[in-house]
């Protein structure tokens, strides 16, 4: 018998294992939710499987009387055109000067500081000034992604821009590169793969950002139903959006992984073991 | 005039002396190799010459005038490590110093030009032996061959000075022979002047017209903090080839004594 | 003339009596009455109550739909003259306080209520304690997003909420709550309006006109019971036709112009403001360096409540009144 | 003249180029406020200086007349304490469950899928649940915290655990060491520093949960505070409680780093460069 | 009876053959030492020996039972690199393995018996030089420093084999020439079985008592996976430690070709 640190599962095991809670913490919910319903049968709290699946189905399937056009397809395609801005926006922004501020000292000198002290405002405290400044349409909640999650990014790329070896700048530099060159050569094609897979963590954090501001103020999307819904404690609608966003996050993360695996193959040599 | 020049030139850090009395004068064309206990100086005194050290005390002259603060094209590196960029191909590693120095704009060849320089660097990369592994990443090669590319990398610049730090530690002895012949035709061809540290005295004297001794010219037991290494040999090893084998076996003894 | 413009931005948020607002968008009506008078209206929702009354305070948007109280504490108190161009309804039954385990006002002593604090339902909480002899020192508040308030009740360790509909509605369904206090018992003092910038208005009273006149077609419709609409309304409200039903059952919505304009000039408004003045005033919703509940100035037809010379806030019910001439 | 990217300003440069863009802020900040002010004396939007001086300091002198107490200690109090323990909950949580995770194959197959689903749930959009399980009071402000970042820390411990060199885990084994023993001398002691520098980053988050959480029910709390007086548009009470709450902020992440350096001090050779 | 055991021993990775034809029988005692070019398999091999990486077909036995599929403390070993602990200082380094093995539960040692413990890491520590470093974290030593700490550490073990991964490729010559003598009177002392794979061929014929030389037995242009390497050389040199020199000069010559 090996010892336990030793001890890896085989492929069919992993899959089966990696099952295992899933399958559990659906076996509970049924359990809670059917005891509760055998007590009140108007329980809105945790709705039967049955009853989730028939409401979503509606939401997937039945145009809305108001605007014409699906409930759950409309508001995915607000959330995800919401999400896909601010998100792109802040990787270039972040892009842009995490390799200004990790390349030149003269640009990190002012910048780091301001950006740690930005990156520590909380923007939910300052959600009243954004929306005031900047309205209550499509803008104010592209802004409050890019505030929440743009500060993060640089200081992360920054620090990765700072971490490379120096070698490497003073090699390309031996090789005849200009200031410019060392960050366009060296600099750039190495935080690249790194924006990608700090954007992967930032996104749960835009998702956040995204839902708060349209419970404050949208038409359409994720969060706003969500919001409308939770007067009325409406849980057939709510869990199965959270699923859908939970769904909506994976993919994502998943597709910036295989993009980034895909076209960075050397960034991602050390990561083997951990898959 | 004397390519580089070394006029009482010291290093410290802090309160702690690495290096001083550094006096030397090195012609063009010369083969300097430094060899020295480890943790003496020598890293440092390389890093002084690609100008990403400062100066704390003398003065360290190129063609007469103070060497430049920052590394520039006319002196070619090759380090113990991290001497290759990771996100780019062997290819890439070998063509980006003729792009960085044909493309100001954007560093990036393309069409004729960048064919151009691929037959050049392909060329390099066949006397290194490494042209099998054109697409390959760095992490990829091993330890010796990424010590090739970084060679072949180097040499693309046609440097006037070329530093070399541990340069083939990491070859078997096959490999490394093949280096030493490569590195003495380019050095040869090219006229360059090489500064390399190693560890092996035998090849510090088979490769090098010219061997420095780093090491503490003074021990004091209770600050050893307090003196720094300098030159302690340097010999000329070219014009009496035939004593290399015994002078190096002094050496030796010397130091592990 | 001065301060006259063809375009204009008014934003209402999710309630019973201003569900209307999204079928006068939806169905053409607004623009049709902006038509009309040759401007631009556009009609903004906003699904949080209290962001929709900073918009307008803030100066982003021209009208807001609010309460009377909200319109006396947050633009009046700010500073921005308001006018109250229309009152769409009172709160009959919306406003409710709900207790669990007990179908007795009295019993809400010691009790925490969960509520938004300084909202109307405050005020509405204020005026039960009274009813019963209490005082707001019997109780604790603490401070609910209106929108959780629902799942905020469902917990065991909460026994007490005063909110309003359509929460109250959910809250009621729960087991073992009880409605033990409604706005029917305080009939004619949570008015919900539609408020605009008293200078706008003043440059351009065609916009009141276009609002007004917008707003009582919708009111034809629901007078006629027209399904459509209601369907309409009853889906951006996030519920069905039934259930909005139901909450319109306790919003008195004045679908007659004339009605809604006696209420304007009817004495009663002035003391009910008077009312709420003195609350706010004793929680510091006047500002905090506000003297006394009369340092702003209140103006209906009947009289003017507090300072003459810093009216803020502006009762004006001519242009419902011109809508019942129209009639 | 040196290449732009190696010119490194020197520290009294470093110090002055750090305060100017605060400065510079500043200046704009002041240049708008008057500009309105003299345009409305009663702007609440942007408030002078003298008076948001005057508002904070009467928040932090004044007793509540109702509560008997300060407010802005009182909040603070609430605040931090919600926070230290919710923080501290997640740390300890997220160093156990990493340290199983990175260390034990069996248990990471089962456990890291989950973490991973569990960490892209948006948890303010399951709040009703929490309620639930949780109650509204001072539990659920604390659960919301810890529901928001312990998936993400455990999610990096366990990469940094997979990441430490194979050969450590090996090394220690041919010294004798059991699977437990592995995990406590070799994977906890380089985990632990991780884990702070991992807390730092997570503590915007938690901030922001904190404040999410106090924005739904609540009788204290910073985040109480400001979404209490938003009714008001009070900006003379919400900007000072931001900048206090980025003091705040700040000088946790600074102590935290302190620590971590002088406990530390093998983990942060690498960055000296960042500095 | 044979200490290790190879009977047909392979190791493939996907189709590459990396070893094959693995056959030998190691006494205990032995001191054997392993060269061959770069990327031959020789690291592979060790790893096999520590019970890391799976044997493909054949046995690998000691003392006639298939070796364990993970690592032990019957086998010490120091890596190429990552063979220290970062977060511990070089006496904790050097402690640790007696605190695994006497301390179950914590794994680390208060009191007397720490005191004892310290002693003997403290002799060994000395033995390698090390004796003024003991509260410095390897970050702070050099490179030949921090491998002297880690064959420190494999020593404190006592194991029965030591498995050596060019473990003196980053010392320069006075100290490596020390640390020879140390392994040298070590080994001696403490009966150990010994497999050092090394780059230097001068080293492999000193050290051992017998040398292997990993090469392909065959090679094929067209497909280079297709053959694996194995032992082609299996020189006994204790007996006739004369020939040693010339021994090498052959392999040498031939590894070169
Ligand atoms: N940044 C630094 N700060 C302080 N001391 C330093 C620094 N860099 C190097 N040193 C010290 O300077 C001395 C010389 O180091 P250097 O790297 O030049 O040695 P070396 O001769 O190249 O050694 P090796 O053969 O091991 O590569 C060492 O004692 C080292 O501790
Ligand atoms: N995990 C792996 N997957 C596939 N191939 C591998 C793997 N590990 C090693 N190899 C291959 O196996 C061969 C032997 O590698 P190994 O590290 O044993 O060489 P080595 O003889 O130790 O070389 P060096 O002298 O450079 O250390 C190499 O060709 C390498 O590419
Ligand atoms: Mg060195
Ligand atoms: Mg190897």
């Amino acid at each position: 018998m090996k010892r336990l640190i030793n001890l890896k599962p085989r492929r069919a095991a992993r899959v089966a294992l990696a099952l295992l809670p899933f399958l559990l913490i659906a076996f509970v919910y049924l359990g809670v939710s059917n005891a509760r319903h055998a007590e009140n049968p108007n329980d809105r709290l945790l709705p039967l499987p049955a009853q989730m699946a028939e409401t979503f189905a509606g939401m997937a399937t039945e145009a809305n009387v108001r605007t014409g056009s699906i409930p759950l397809w409309a508001d995915t395609a607000a959330s995800l055109q919401r999400l896909g801005i601010g998100v792109g926006i802040s990787a270039v922004a972040a892009l842009v000067f995490g390799l200004l501020s990790g390349g030149l000292p003269l640009f990190r000198a002012p910048f780091s500081p301001l950006i740690t002290v930005v990156s520590l405002i909380p923007p939910l405290a300052i959600l009243p000034i954004l929306f005031i400044a900047f309205g209550t349409g499509e803008m104010a909640k592209v802004v409050l992604i890019v505030v929440g999650i743009t500060p993060f990014l640089i200081r992360d790329l920054t620090g990765e821009a700072l971490r490379l070896p120096n070698e490497q700048r003073i090699k390309a530099q031996t090789l005849g590169a200009s200031s410019w060159q060392v960050m366009l050569r060296v600099l750039l094609p190495q935080l690249t793969p790194r924006l990608i897979s700090t954007t992967r963590l930032a996104l749960g954090s835009a998702w956040l950002f995204l839902i708060a501001a349209e419970a404050i103020a949208a038409q359409e999307g994720l969060g706003y139903r969500i919001f409308l819904v939770r007067r009325y404690l409406a849980m057939d609608v709510i869990l199965p959006y959270v699923a859908w966003i939970t769904l909506l996050a994976f993919v994502i993360d998943q597709a910036l992984l295989w993009i980034s695996r895909w076209s960075f193959p050397w960034y991602h040599v050390d990561e083997k073991a951990a898959s | 005039m004397s390519l580089v020049q070394a006029k009482g030139l010291e290093k410290h850090y802090g309160r702690d002396v690495v290096l001083e009395r550094l006096n030397f004068s090195v012609e063009p064309g010369e083969f300097v190799t430094i060899v020295g206990a480890s943790g003496c100086g020598k890293t440092t005194f390389l890093k002084m010459m690609l100008g990403t050290e400062s100066i704390t005390r003398g003065q360290l002259l190129v063609e007469d005038k103070p060497i430049p603060g920052e590394p520039g094209p006319d002196r070619g590196v090759v380090f113990q490590k991290y001497s290759v960029l990771p996100h780019l191909t062997v290819l890439g590693n070998t063509l980006i110093a003729e792009e960085l120095s044909r493309s100001k704009l954007l560093g990036k060849l393309f069409g004729s030009r960048r064919r151009q320089a691929r037959e050049a660097a392909l060329e390099r990369l066949t006397e290194v032996g490494l042209e099998n592994a054109l697409d390959k990443y760095p992490h990829e090669l091993s330890g010796g061959m990424q010590q090739r590319l970084a060679i072949a990398q180097a040499l693309m610049m046609r440097p006037r000075i070329l530093l070399l730090d541990e340069p083939f530690g990491a070859l078997d002895p096959g490999i490394r022979q093949d280096m030493h012949e490569l590195v003495t035709r380019l050095w040869r061809e090219q006229q360059l002047t090489i500064f390399m540290i190693t560890h092996d005295i035998d090849e510090a004297f088979a490769l090098g017209t010219r061997v420095w001794v780093f090491d503490k010219w003074r021990d004091d037991p209770h600050a050893p903090e307090a003196y720094g290494a300098t030159i302690t040999y340097d010999l000329d090893v070219e014009r009496n080839r035939e004593d290399a084998p015994s002078q190096a076996k002094q050496i030796e003894e010397d130091m592990h004594s | 003339a001065e301060g006259s413009r063809d375009s204009f931005r008014v934003c209402w948020s999710i309630y019973a009596g201003w569900m209307p607002w999204a079928y006068a968008d939806k169905a053409g009506i607004v623009d049709k009455w902006a038509d009309k008078y040759d401007i631009d209206i556009e009609v903004v929702q906003i699904n949080d109550y209290i962001e929709s009354v900073n918009q307008y305070t803030s100066g982003n948007m021209d009208g807001c739909a609010m309460t009377n109280m909200d319109a006396l504490t947050i633009p009046a108190a700010s500073g921005v003259d308001s006018t109250a161009l229309l009152i769409n309804d009172y709160s009959d039954g919306n406003d409710g306080i709900v207790l669990k385990g007990s179908d007795d006002l009295t019993d809400i002593e010691g009790r925490r209520v969960n509520l938004v604090q300084f909202s109307v339902s405050h005020y509405f909480l204020a005026r039960a304690l009274d009813s019963v002899g209490l005082t707001e020192r019997d109780i604790e508040t603490v401070n609910t997003s209106d929108a959780d308030i629902v799942g905020v009740f469902a917990n065991d360790d909460v026994n007490a909420v005063a909110a309003w509909n359509p929460q109250l509605m959910s809250i009621d369904e729960m087991p073992d709550s009880h409605v033990v206090y409604t706005s029917k018992q305080i009939p004619r003092e949570i008015l919900d309006m539609m408020v605009v910038n008293t200078e706008t208005l003043k440059n351009n009273p065609d916009f009141g006109r276009a609002l007004a006149g917008a707003w009582y077609e919708v009111m034809d419709h629901i007078a006629k019971n027209d399904e459509e609409a209601l369907e309409i309304m009853a889906e951006a409200a996030g519920t069905d036709v039934a259930g909005y039903r139901e909450q319109l059952d306790a919003t008195h919505l004045y679908t007659d112009p004339a009605e809604a304009a006696e209420l304007m000039n009817d004495d009663e408004l002035l003391e009910t403001m008077q009312r709420v003045a003195e609350f706010s005033f004793k929680h510091g919703l006047l500002g905090q360096g506000a003297p006394s509940p009369d340092v702003i100035g209140i103006e209906t037809p009947a009289g003017t409540y507090g300072s003459d010379s810093n009216v803020k806030l502006r009762f004006e019910p001519r242009y419902t009144e011109e809508v019942a001439e129209n009639r």
